[in-house]
């Protein structure tokens, strides 16, 4: 009995850990949760002219959707390349270690890279194109990587069981392991757009303006995003807090419940393909 | 692999790609990456290369950063980033490793998807919340505990980045966990182990690489992170007195190249100094990266290894 | 197994979405700004837009300005978005935006850039940036400091008054500064700090606004700080500052700030590269900044507003 | 004299909605080799697993009903399961020995247990491995690598691994399925052995393995324990239809 009181202790150790990390994000909410009934909800629909946050909302959802347009089909198409018809284990490995390392260049290098290139060698200038393309940068190794998980974890029976029946490998690829791995791929591009929603440091040079009237009229004009706005003010302006809590609360709502349904349609969906429970 | 077998795959590669537009494109889509990659490389050090030239290794290991008498002395800074990072690991990296074995091994199987995607979700919060939170809430509290008149100050900064990289090693750390393969924890129950004879005879040894690659990558994103590192570390360019006084501000250089970058004049050697400091993070981020992954890949996918 | 590629159908689903956000931007545009009323005597500017980038110093008096000036104005455009004095040059220069926003005068290479690039700068001062030195009366009743002493004040090389100058009292130094990252500080440090290599001691006592310096200085003997020249009260000495040993001493006024003579000052400007036309938006918001209204925005901000508009630019 | 090792009472186990035992109840002998035969997926794996709770451990499993070992119930509240599975040893379909040297995985049960070291624990090793009959092949090569060895060698090399721990009765979950007719018969004649000293329950669905090497065979289907009886009996003269069928290779 005394080993077991003895294990008793060493998962407490453990376990305070997990509880710490608990405590933390259930701070985090508290915060971001008292500041609540200070934030007036109104102005949301209202002009950043007029205080409000508008523009910034809807900016925000510009530069998501575009760098969602640019990384969704480009990331597919690289998983699907990957895991379907990548022929030599070398080229596979290089194209790997780049991704890997894509994914874990910091996003204000990121943000530099968009600033010379896309800004300036291509003449873009600081405009919604230019944010476009470096959130697309950043979003899409984490596209790849979830697609590729999702696109294994379907069984090659599937495809060879079209294959078999005279299907182009195309064909069988797209009527059998896509439709399977559905989910999973949509899943990757959420988390994707949930990694770059809040994202500050890459569009800080390339793509975002404090105040300018109305929305953008065209993807060469610069945009006014939540994460900017917030960091700009806190950082530059000397904004005190309690003025930009509802901006913060606003783009905290809107990351966490884009990661919140990637997590639960995850969920729900390996439940719902039994091939997933065999282990 | 020799050149002329590399030339010839490749050459059989283009040949497959001529006669099969699908493959073509798909192709052309998962190289995108390595184009990218080597573009960012070339461009970030083209526009840094007036740095290196001019300053040489004075950019790394100049002592004085002071942009109005053309100073671009990078040692306070890379020592900021380095203080920093050392710290949030000291914090998040026992903190990470515990948790995800107590969720792989310990914890009731109803409560492990809850509580993994509560972790999920803290990765998921941008950082200049974490930096609003930091600013706002955390440095006072930090003010007040140690007495200081501003709680802008490295340890701040470490905690807030130890909670940000907190997900990472959770997450990359709990994978390998649940790599283990289970007949190896069945034989070991078999004979009697205990759940902590297990975690520490059987996961331990086997997902020791993978703990060490999930430390790596929570390395690389710390001294990438920026936004919420440059609301709280005070940034003040000068190595702490002492140099381990942790209650002293730095100032990282991914605060630096934030701050600074918009003063910068296009072509001028601040602007070029940013890019090398730039160049320095993106290489040094492509050489932990690379580690890691070495690291995962030699892991425990390979059977019979000795242990 | 006849589901035809959903992956491509959402896909198709995303893009889609994509353009009716964006034909949905163009939709609710106009419904951002109010009818377009017909002026009276119509002109150019007033459905024109601009844009401006720099100093992140002058950014809060363009940002209110600009708001203003809009909600004024209704027709009008102004982008704003922050950087640094370098930044506000070197687009001015480049002819990416309309006006810069710089809290010093241009360098000499800046200089150099706009001619080869064929632009002129034009500089309007907007507001001067001044920062007193001030202490509490029990110190002296007039005291004058060079600009090395304030700095080993600050620094805590000096802790006690007498160490400073003799026939000072032998009390130790009550240091109070404002946060880091207030502009007040900001200035202050460039001109009386970093040239001397010092920094703040950890000593100092950080108040988070001028107000709250001049309740600190008022009420605390043998306290000395720093604020903004529009928050000098009589219950306080305003110290005169030599830029060094042997030069003479300055006390903050209005014309020593405006010429330059008191150490601890600078304009701050708007930027253009050439004289901007009469009667265009760029023309019309700097006026509009200069004006009245605008001068009492850059009080609003926290910053002087110019002794007399200037008139000769 | 013979007794009664353990004793089963109206076994239920669930998996979820899937409930795969039905109210099993039967009694084993000790020192003797029991045989559970059956067509795939009638819960003979899931219930040798619920004589060491090894099905604990499987998310979604409930167990109801009670196991008597010398008279405990191993199911009550305050039973030291580590304990339970010292006592009772289980070797695995597949051969899964830790990748780590054959010396180490025999002596892993004993280090746990902290009951032996040094010297003693040689000893151990030596005669865990004489008792599973591999100790003549590894004695010069204790060092090595556990995955040198050859399929039949690895099972045996579990064998002697679960003896380390002096179990008293031993599980073997389809001991041979993965292994050559050869090292099966190595495994069988170790089988017989060791019945002399432990209680041994192997689950087949192996006919003839079945009834080579088994003292008492129980046939289960569904879930259900459809007969149970002494190996020969059994085989020679089933009371049920089913057991008849199956023995004869009408189905499964």
């Amino acid at each position: 009995m005394s080993g077991q009181t003895g294990e008793r202790v060493i998962f407490a150790i453990l376990g305070v850990p997990m509880l710490i990390c608990m405590l933390i994000f259930s701070w985090i909410l508290s915060l971001l949760l008292t500041g609540i009934g200070s934030v007036r909800w109104e102005l949301l629909t209202v002009s950043a002219l007029q205080g409000g946050m508008f523009e910034m909302i809807v900016g925000t959802i510009y530069l998501l959707l575009g760098a969602t347009a640019i990384a969704g089909p480009v990331g597919i198409l690289a998983a699907i390349y990957l895991v379907e018809y990548a022929p030599s284990r070398g080229l596979t490995r290089i194209i790997d270690q780049a991704i890997n390392n894509l994914a874990g260049v910091p996003s204000i290098v990121i943000g530099l890279f968009g600033y010379t290139f896309f800004c300036r060698h291509l003449r873009l200038g600081v405009s919604l194109t230019a944010g476009w393309l470096t959130l697309a940068l950043m979003m899409l190794p984490i596209i790849i990587r979830g697609s590729e998980e999702a696109l294994r974890m379907v069984p090659a029976s599937f495809k060879e069981a079209a294959l078999a029946l005279g299907a182009t490998r195309w064909k069988a690829i797209s009527s059998t392991t896509l439709p399977a791995a559905a989910p999973g791929v949509v899943t990757s591009v959420i988390l994707g757009i949930a990694r770059v929603a809040g994202e500050t440091a890459a569009i800080l040079f390339t793509s975002c303006v404090l105040i300018t009237r109305g929305l953008p009229r065209s993807p060469l004009e610069p945009v006014m995003a939540l994460s900017y706005n917030l960091f700009v003010k806190i950082v530059a302006l000397g904004t005190p807090a309690q003025k930009v809590f509802g901006v913060a609360l606003v783009l905290f709502m809107i990351v966490t419940s884009l990661s919140l349904s990637a997590i639960l349609l995850r969920i729900h969906y390996r439940k719902g393909q039994p091939w997933l429970m065999i282990r | 692999m020799n050149l002329e077998s590399f030339l010839k795959s490749l050459h059989k590669l283009f040949m497959r790609l001529k006669s099969q537009p699908v493959e073509f494109i798909l192709f052309f889509c998962a190289s995108f990456s390595i184009v990218i990659l080597l573009l960012m490389f070339l461009f970030v050090v083209k526009e840094g290369s007036l740095a290196f030239v001019r300053l040489g290794v004075q950019l790394i290991f100049g002592q004085r950063w002071e942009t109005n008498s053309d100073l671009y002395g990078g040692f306070p800074l890379v020592y900021g980033s380095l203080m920093v990072v050392s710290g949030a690991l000291v914090i998040s990296v026992p903190l990470g490793i515990c948790t995800s074995i107590f969720i792989a091994e310990v914890l009731p199987f109803q409560l492990r998807d809850p509580v993994k995607s509560i972790i999920e979700l803290l990765a998921s919060i941008p950082s200049v919340i974490y930096g609003f939170i930091g600013a706002t809430f955390l440095a006072p509290l930090i003010a007040s505990i140690f007495e200081l008149h501003s709680g802008a100050t490295a340890l701040t900064a470490s905690l807030i980045l130890a909670i940000m990289v907190l997900p990472t090693i959770v997450g990359v750390s709990g994978e390998t966990i649940s790599a283990v393969p289970r007949d190896y924890k069945e034989a070991a129950l078999a004979l009697g182990a205990s759940k902590w004879q297990i975690i520490r005879n059987v996961v331990l040894p086997f997902s020791k690489s993978g703990m060490l690659a999930s430390v790596m990558l929570g390395f690389g994103r710390a001294i990438g992170e920026t936004v919420a590192v440059l609301m709280v570390a005070g940034n003040v360019a000068m190595v702490p007195t002492p140099p381990w006084n942790y209650l002293a501000p730095v100032y990282p250089v991914t605060a630096v190249i934030a701050m600074q970058m918009g003063e910068a004049a296009v072509g001028s050697l601040e602007y070029s100094a940013l890019f090398g400091l730039g160049s320095i993070l993106f290489i040094i981020t492509f050489v932990v990266n690379t580690i890691a992954d070495v690291i995962v890949r030699r892991g425990p996918v390979t059977r019979g290894v000795q242990l | 197994m006849h589901r035809s590629i959903p992956t491509l159908r959402a896909i198709l689903a995303m893009s889609l979405l994509f353009i009716v956000g964006v034909a949905s931007g163009y939709y609710v545009n106009p419904l951002l700004s109010p009818p377009t009323v017909v002026w009276e005597e119509d002109s150019a500017w007033r459905t024109d837009g601009i844009s401006i980038s720099g100093s992140t110093t002058v950014l809060p008096i363009a940002n209110a300005c600009a708001i203003a000036f809009m909600n004024k104005y209704t027709g009008t455009s102004i982008t704003i978005s922050g950087g640094g004095s370098g930044r506000g040059y070197s687009e001015v220069i480049d002819g990416v935006v309309d006006i810069g926003m710089a809290s010093r005068p241009p360098k000499q290479e800046e200089i150099d850039d706009a001619r080869e690039k064929g632009a002129a700068l034009w500089l309007y001062p907007i507001a001067l940036d001044g920062v007193c030195v001030v202490v509490h009366p029990s110190v002296n009743e007039t005291l004058r400091l060079t600009l090395q002493e304030v700095a080993k004040i600050f620094a805590g090389i000096y802790t006690r008054w007498s160490e400073v100058k003799p026939g000072l009292p032998d009390e130790p130094i009550y240091v109070v500064v404002r946060e880091p990252g207030s502009g007040t500080r900001g200035t202050f440090e460039e001109f009386v700090m970093k040239p001397y290599g010092y920094s703040v001691t950890d000593a100092a006592h950080v108040q988070p606004s001028n107000p709250a310096i001049r309740t600190m200085i008022e009420t605390t003997p043998y306290s000395i700080g720093y604020i903004g020249f529009g928050f000098i009260t009589p219950n306080m000495v305003v110290v005169a500052l030599a830029e060094e040993e042997g030069k003479p001493y300055i006390y903050p006024t209005t014309e020593n700030i405006a010429s330059f003579k008191y150490p601890i000052s600078r304009y701050l400007y708007l930027v253009t590269s050439t004289r901007p036309e009469s009667g265009s938006l760029t023309d019309r918001f700097i006026d509009f900044v200069l004006s009245p209204e605008g001068q009492e925005i850059v009080e609003e901000q926290g910053f002087l507003k110019l002794p007399k508009y200037p008139s000769g630019y | 004299m013979v007794n009664d090792k353990i004793d089963i009472r109206n076994l239920n186990v669930w998996f979820r909605d899937n409930h795969v035992l039905k109210d099993v109840s039967f009694k084993i002998r000790e020192n003797a080799v029991t045989a559970i035969m059956g067509p795939s997926g009638c819960g003979k794996t899931t219930l040798i697993r619920a004589i060491n709770r090894m099905n604990d451990l499987i998310y979604g499993c409930r167990t109801s009903g009670d196991v008597y070992i010398d008279g405990h119930n191993i199911y009550d509240g305050n039973i030291n399961v580590y304990e339970l599975r010292r006592k009772v040893g289980m070797v695995f379909q597949k051969p899964n020995p830790f990748p780590k040297s054959i010396y180490e995985n025999v002596a892993f049960g004993p280090r746990i247990h902290k009951v032996a070291s040094g010297r003693e624990l040689d000893e151990i090793v030596e005669r865990s491995l004489r008792e599973a009959a591999l100790w003549d092949e590894v004695k010069d090569r204790l060092h090595d690598n556990a995955f040198n060895l050859s399929g039949g060698q690895q099972q045996r090399l579990c064998i002697a691994r679960a003896l380390a721990v002096k179990p008293e009765i031993i599980l073997m979950d389809e001991p041979c399925s993965a292994l050559d007719p050869a090292a099966t018969a190595k495994i069988e004649a170790l089988i017989r052995r060791l019945s002399k000293k432990y209680t041994v329950i192997v689950v087949t669905h192996n006919l003839q393995q079945a009834a080579r090497i088994s003292d008492f065979t129980a046939f289960l289907y569904m879930g259900k324990l459809i007969e149970y009886g002494d190996t020969k009996s059994v085989f020679e003269n089933p009371h049920s239809e089913l057991t008849e069928k199956y023995i004869t290779g009408k189905f499964g």
